[in-house]
């Protein structure tokens, strides 16, 4: 894989600003996506998953708003900041304005595949006229052309029959076929990186697995960069290279997807393959991780999994530990004090349950 | 199943209502105490008992109520409304043609200015929504639902009639009215400037409660479509915000209040009564006033038919106009 | 202890025994998107208009029997009848034909009250976390309802009873003035859990229970289901379209596609070695939380046929990798294969027509079959050459997939009997051979 | 009897087991943590934030007293206290002393003196005082007419809604003619069967105020009914009645509650119309219609005479569709307020 890395995110922070308090949905996220490479981006929901997912591309309206880190694609910075002389921060000058970041980068270089088959298609319009006017937008070619492309991108996602079904509307479709024109119109804009959030949650499983073989077969065939988010963790096994796993807004493990299943070094992502029914085998009994995760108005103190991790010692509620490398290359990094000797983890003592709950309060069962 | 076919079904789901009306109407007259007979004759004549007998033949009023009811049906079926009462020989079907038009270029016109503000200003709200124009538009729609109608009637011809004297405040002659009648014009044309400036003051009264609910509606619409998940998808590929708003999230947003105008024009029949009362506008709606007060049976009848006929032929024009926009409806075919 | 509650007049049933025995079950529905719809100008003579309401076949014809004690799984994709065998069982819907014995009494026989009464030992656990609790109910009263309904204990036993069984299911007794909504889902399923065994039924049945929790509370719930499963000797009925979660809960696993249950048999061998090719086709295409195993998987192509008019005979014949070749044709080894997935591939026109040489170099391996079967394909490829791909399609069906036995026959139910003592089923004609 | 705690298989099946008394208390219902309560408390507790809807109770709740005292003293005490303080709304102006209340004079026409703010009308009667006395007309018509709308409007809703078919079927097609002649022309030509009074103009109002709330009802218990607790409720063998008391009319009460707010407001401008065109109180009961219904001949000489009741029915109704929006937004965020608009029906 070349090494150039096109998309990088460092310390993200999107913030929720709701009359509860402040919800620290992403609170310090870095990740990056290398050309031609499928990142994946797991945690469960509320880890804050489709928050970085939007703000990539500064969808995040209010009473969210993206209120530190930078964003940069291939030379172009989605956001910044920098601090002005009395510490504030204001916004970077060579940050994209909202004009710029709309023609040249959204669809045109970053395209974003959706969930929601049954809502994310305008119910009133043509299903071909809604691909074609995105190519048109993004792509310089004349209204026939861009006709054109749009039967061919049809056919090729597997809807049958794409000439006629052109002037069809979304309700004539199914579920998975109207994910298929979702993904149609993504690989149809020629973008470098597709954003996926969850495209294949809401779809039956045997519609599942022919969507990801067609993700997989278009992504070989145009070396399209994905960044690919979901809560499953087969889907990650099956498409993903590299993968984040995130937990209450950050991430605390990294590693290539080899490494993430056979030599998860996190307890929440151990806990996590540990606590899934697998179809492949026969498992006695799950071993579910205790509790529920907090919410993020005001997360847990220190290490934010403390309250649910089997192996959390006093030690835990000291730092909120950063991610560190376990190899000189850092493939593999985690955000765990049990790997850092400095933190003095082994040293303190176990962590008892009915401790973990009054630090926090946390009413959870 | 194409255009044709779906409104022709539709025009056929309307006739059990049509039938509904007049059976209603029907027995509210005969439930009415006063004897119709007295109010005609007047009361020297009703001094003779043949007089009474012979009128109450000649209109066919002593045979009992269900008999009259189906001669009654069988003669609308050919056409025939039949006689009024208190405009006496005058066939009740001349009576409602020569007030029917006032009514509905009142009612028509009112549309056209409710319609063609409370969109746009519905539109304008939910895009700047919580700005300065939002809570303008809502205030404005607030005051427009509560205002009784008639009184913002009284309002404009005070300022418009009485101080500026802008507006003419009573009477609506008609366009095709002959020239030598309406004063102030010669011409064909300067009457129809007559009718127009004749029909601006009921106009606003008419349409502002419709003006102000349709704002209120279009508001909502388009603030549930604009958080739907097909413009988070085309703002995510870079469609500007003009485009969405007049293209993508518009036609969406108007199948609500498609449905609602159709609804309205009930509302807006019941309000022509009142504002020709206030404007003094020989139409539909006075008649019927004055046809209740006579007892006129076969004015009455008539009358309520042709309001409900208004009404339905509205109720279908708007479900047509709804399955024209909005695919999934496709005329009642497998969708 | 109270003692308002009577003797139960019906015999009991043993661990093991059948509780519930389903026989011959048919659900159809009238599709009635209004009655306008359904009439047709009819040419022909008589009477123009006719009226033919389409029926939706949901559930066609489902035997199967359900012992005391043991998690039976139900599985398919989404439209296979599922979850209308599920309420056509507890009597929630009008079953068109068939019936169901639970515990040896005929439900669709019995009186309205009688069925109240038996509803007692039926129970049903449901998936939205969120519409599966009444917003305006405290849960402590939501768990004493079925008590409530039924007049069992008194009103102070009833809410001892509630808090003993939300602990039972995890959840902290002094909650039981709260309200729904200062719940998680999990939690709320716990309630849910709890509503169910508020009278200690013998039965429940759980329409996907699981499967719109995160991973985490999903292993919680499950566990707990199993725990309560040993404590109380309950039944279920579990429903759900992630094999995973099915093959953990279920002693048995029933697999249905289109309103039939095509295998039923031990949940080992059914994942292990499945014996229908529906099955094959579905376990073969699940994404597997391994790396290692990425891209062995199979892909089951086409969508789920209408329930309106299923297709003739075996209902999966028209995706079926295994079609049984028709009589009359003399196919060489893999040359059948061939002619099925060039006829499906018509009939999704999923490719485009270049040349004749090409699309048999794709599809032929470069060599049409000899015989009237090489006939008909040339034919096919006629039209598609003046892209009248409907009539290559018609003909392609006729010819070949509508002989054969698959198309013309309903299959058999085959039965094997496995080590485990389980009787393993499955409906299709490869077996009858 | 099953011996230790749990339900065992073995423990005779239909034997609920209870636990003992010490183990879990009963909570008496009075100290019970309704912190988080859904019901009214919690209601009123949301308006207070939402200032607009405040306001609008705050007038709401003044017009509401208004209009009690006037109703104490026009149906009780037969105008009494509006004798020694006001005037004698019946009083004849043709007779010589037209005698004016002790608070001060004017002439016929007045402008406002401190006697009377408002004004007098064309009977030297003070306008201030028949505004208050009016208010008495259109709050009983308003409020008399929803609850009479909603009761009848609840039963037919929620019986068409909830058993569906053809019942609900010739429900909805009786309504929907009823919808096709306008509500004006139907209660007038109702009136003039039965006889031009107030309290017939109330009955009819209510009585067609019932379409109205039906098709609300029969909407909210049909969305309420695809609810998975109604199933469950089914399942867990409750009677139809039970599960219509207990779940399909409390949840689908808030929408009700709103639309209730809101259709006052329309009845009181409906009255005021009958009023207008002599069909609703007659003289010389004070009411607002009626008295803008008198102002129509006095335009150019005293315009206010029919500026002030027109601004009392604005003020009243703005004041309740305030109240029915803040309660909308207070009750259930979630309400979709697109189809909730009424139909604005005059």
């Amino acid at each position: 894989m070349k090494e150039n890395i096109i998309l990088s995110v460092k310390d993200l922070e999107t913030h929720f600003f709701t009359s509860g308090g402040i919800v620290r949905a992403v609170d310090g996220v870095s990740f990056n996506v290398k050309s031609g490479e499928t990142v994946g981006l797991v945690g469960e929901s509320g880890a804050g998953k489709s928050i970085t997912a939007r703000s990539i591309l500064r969808l995040v309206d209010s009473p969210g708003q993206i209120v530190g880190g930078e964003i940069t694609f291939h030379d172009q910075m989605i956001f910044g900041t920098q601090e002005r002389a009395d510490g504030t921060i204001e916004r970077h000058p060579d940050m994209l304005d909202d004009e710029t970041l709309r023609t040249q980068i959204r669809g045109s270089k970053i395209a974003m595949i959706f969930q929601d088959p049954m809502d994310s298609l305008n119910p009133v319009f043509k299903i071909g006229d809604q691909v074609r006017e995105l190519i048109e937008l993004n792509r310089d070619v004349t209204k026939y052309e861009a006709k054109e492309i749009a039967i061919e991108t049809l056919r090729e996602v597997g809807i049958p029959d794409p000439e006629n079904r052109y002037s069809d509307y979304p309700h004539e479709f199914s579920g998975g076929m109207r994910q298929r024109v979702l993904i149609a119109m993504a690989f149809s804009c020629q973008p470098d990186l597709i954003i996926a959030d969850e495209p294949t949650t809401a779809l039956d499983v045997t519609v599942e697995g022919e969507i990801l073989n067609l993700v997989r077969d278009l992504q070989k065939k145009y070396n399209t960069s994905f960044l690919w988010i979901t809560h499953d963790m087969a889907v990650i096994a099956e498409l993903c290279d590299r993968v984040n796993v995130m937990y209450l807004g950050e991430i605390i493990e990294q590693a290539n997807v080899y490494d993430l299943f056979d030599d998860a070094h996190h307890p929440y992502t151990e806990a996590l393959l540990k606590s899934i029914p697998r179809p492949d085998v026969s498992i006695e009994k799950l071993d579910p991780i205790t509790g529920v995760m907090p919410g993020a108005i005001n997360p847990p103190q220190g290490c934010r999994f403390h309250t649910r991790c089997p192996d959390a010692h006093r030690a835990c509620l000291d730092t909120n530990p950063p991610l560190i490398g376990l190899d000189e290359n850092e493939q593999h990094n985690v955000a765990c004090i049990k790997y850092d000797e400095r933190t003095g983890y082994w040293e303190s003592e176990e962590l008892e349950n009915e401790e973990r709950n009054q630090i926090k309060g946390i009413n959870n069962v | 199943m194409s255009l044709f076919r779906y409104t022709f079904w539709r025009l056929l789901q309307t006739i059990p209502a049509l039938f509904g009306i007049s059976i209603i109407t029907f027995a509210l007259i005969n439930a009415m105490p006063s004897d119709p007979v007295a109010i005609m004759l007047g009361p020297e004549q009703m001094a003779s008992e043949e007089a009474i007998e012979a009128a109450r033949e000649r209109h066919g009023l002593n045979q009992p109520v269900h008999i009259r009811y189906l001669n009654w049906l069988v003669a609308v079926v050919q056409g025939d409304l039949g006689v009024s009462f208190y405009y006496n020989g005058v066939s009740v079907s001349d009576k409602i043609l020569e007030r029917l038009p006032a009514t509905l270029l009142l009612v028509f016109a009112s549309f056209v200015f409710s319609i063609s503000l409370s969109i746009p200003l519905g539109i304008i709200s939910a895009a700047r929504r919580n700005k300065l124009a939002d809570h303008i538009a809502r205030i404005i729609s607030l005051i427009g639902v509560s205002t009784p109608s008639f009184w913002i009637g009284l309002i404009l011809i005070i300022v418009f009639g009485y101080y500026l004297r802008w507006l003419p405040i009573s009477g609506l002659p008609m366009p095709y009215a002959d020239p030598a009648r309406v004063s102030g014009a010669e011409t064909q044309f300067e009457v129809l400037l007559q009718t127009l400036r004749h029909l601006i003051l009921p106009t606003i009264a008419l349409g502002t409660l419709r003006m102000a609910a349709v704002t209120r509606i279009q508001r909502s619409a388009m603030l549930e479509v604009l958080n739907s998940g097909y413009i988070d998808l085309v703002k995510a590929y870079g469609v500007s915000g003009r485009t969405i708003m007049r293209k993508h999230a518009l036609k969406n947003a108007q199948l609500p209040v498609i449905t609602i105008i159709g609804l309205q024009i009930s509302g807006a029949l019941g309000g022509s009564v009142l504002i020709e009362t206030v404007f003094n506008i020989n139409g539909l709606g006075r008649l019927i006033i004055t046809a209740i007060e006579a007892q006129d049976y076969p004015l009455i009848m008539g009358t309520t038919l042709f309001f409900g006929i208004i009404f339905i032929i509205g109720v279908v024009v708007t479900d047509i106009a709804y399955a024209y926009v909005d695919p999934r409806v496709s005329y009642g075919g497998e969708s | 202890m109270s003692d308002s509650v009577g003797m139960k007049r019906r015999g009991e049933v043993e661990l093991g025994e059948t509780l519930v025995e389903v026989n011959g079950l048919k659900k159809h529905f009238i599709d009635n998107d209004g009655i306008l719809t359904n009439i047709s100008v009819d040419t022909g003579d008589g009477f123009p208009l006719k009226y033919q309401p389409k029926k939706v076949r949901a559930v066609d014809g489902v035997n199967l029997t359900i012992e005391k004690g043991e998690t039976l799984g139900l599985v398919g994709e989404s439209g296979c009848g599922k979850s209308t065998l599920l309420r056509t069982i507890l009597q929630l819907l009008e079953p068109t034909e068939g019936n169901i014995y639970f515990k040896g009494t005929d439900l669709t026989s019995i009186s309205k009250d009688e069925l109240r009464d038996l509803r007692k030992d039926m129970q049903m656990i449901f998936q939205d976390p969120q519409s599966s609790l009444s917003p305006r109910m405290r849960i402590g009263r939501i768990v004493e309802e079925p008590m409530e309904a039924h007049g069992l204990l008194t009103k102070d036993e009833r809410q001892r009873r509630a808090k003993y069984l939300l602990e039972k299911v995890g959840l902290d007794p002094s909650h039981y003035n709260r309200y729904p909504h200062a719940f998680s889902g999990g939690q709320r399923q716990r309630v849910n859990l709890a509503r169910a065994l508020s009278v200690n039924p013998d039965f429940i049945v759980c329409d996907e229970p699981v499967s719109s929790l995160d991973v985490s509370i999903q292993a919680q719930v499950l566990n707990t289901m199993k725990e309560l499963q040993e404590e109380f000797g309950l039944t279920y009925l579990f429903i759900a379209h992630d094999l995973s979660v099915i093959r953990y809960i279920s002693d048995r696993v029933a697999v249905m596609y289109l309103g039939k249950v095509v295998e039923i048999g031990d949940t080992d061998t059914i994942f292990d070695n499945p014996q229908h090719p529906y099955t094959k086709a579905l376990l073969d295409s699940i994404p597997v939380p391994n790396p290692h195993r990425r891209g062995e998987r199979g892909v089951l192509k086409g969508d789920v046929p209408s329930p309106l008019n299923p297709p003739s005979g075996c209902r999966f014949r028209t995706r079926c990798p295994s079609l049984i070749i028709p009589e009359g044709f003399d196919f060489r080894e893999d040359e059948w294969d061939y002619t099925l997935s060039f006829i499906r591939a018509v009939k999704r026109r999923d490719f485009t027509f270049k040349s004749r040489d090409k699309v048999v170099e794709r599809f032929f391996d470069g060599t049409v079959p000899r015989g009237d079967a090489g006939s008909v394909i040339d034919n096919a490829l006629i039209h598609i050459e003046n892209s009248d791909w409907q009539e290559a399609s018609e003909l392609l069906t006729e010819a070949f997939e509508e002989q054969s036995i698959c198309a013309r026959a309903e299959p058999q139910t085959y039965t094997q009997m496995e080590d485990t003592g389980v009787k393993h089923k499955t409906a299709c004609h490869l077996h009858q051979t | 009897m099953a011996s230790e705690s749990k339900d065992t298989i073995d423990s005779r099946p239909g034997e609920l087991f209870v636990p003992a008394e010490e183990e879990y208390s009963v909570d008496n219902p009075d100290e019970m943590d309704n912190s988080e309560d859904v019901g009214i408390k919690y209601t009123i507790l949301q308006i207070k934030e939402d200032t607009t809807a405040r306001i609008g109770l705050y007038i709401v709740s003044i017009i509401m007293i208004v209009a009690i005292y006037a109703t104490i003293d026009a149906q009780l005490l037969d105008y009494a206290i509006a004798e020694r303080f006001w005037y004698h709304p019946e009083f004849d102006p043709d007779s010589p002393e037209a005698n004016l209340p002790p608070i001060g004079i004017t002439n016929a026409y007045g402008e406002g003196t401190v006697a009377h703010p408002l004004g007098t009308d064309h009977r030297g009667r003070d306008i201030l005082a028949r505004l208050v006395y009016g208010s008495r007309v259109s709050i009983q018509a308003g409020v008399f007419a929803t609850f009479i709308g909603m009761a009848g409007g609840i039963i037919i809703g929620s019986v068409a809604g909830y058993y569906g078919g053809r019942i609900d079927d010739l429900l909805m097609r009786g309504i929907e003619t009823l919808y096709a002649i306008p509500f004006l022309v139907l209660i007038i030509a109702f009136m003039s069967a039965v006889g031009r009074d107030l309290v017939i103009a109330m009955v009819a109002v209510s009585i067609l105020t019932t379409p109205v709330f039906a098709r609300l009802i029969r909407s909210e218990v049909l969305s309420v009914r695809e609810m998975a607790y109604v199933e469950a409720a089914r399942a867990s063998g409750l009677r139809d009645y039970q599960i219509i008391l207990r779940h399909v009319i409390p949840n689908s009460f808030a929408s009700v509650v709103v639309q209730a707010t809101l259709q006052i407001g329309s009845i009181i401008l409906l009255i005021a119309g009958l009023s207008f065109l002599g069909f609703g109180a007659q003289e010389p009961t004070p009411d607002w219609g009626a008295m803008l219904a008198d102002s129509r001949g006095f335009l150019l000489p005293n315009p206010w005479f029919s500026v002030w009741p027109g601004l009392a029915i604005l003020i009243t109704v703005v004041a309740f569709n305030i109240v029915g929006d803040g309660l909308r937004d207070a009750l259930d965020p979630y309400i979709d307020n697109s189809q909730k608009e009424d139909e604005g029906r005059i």
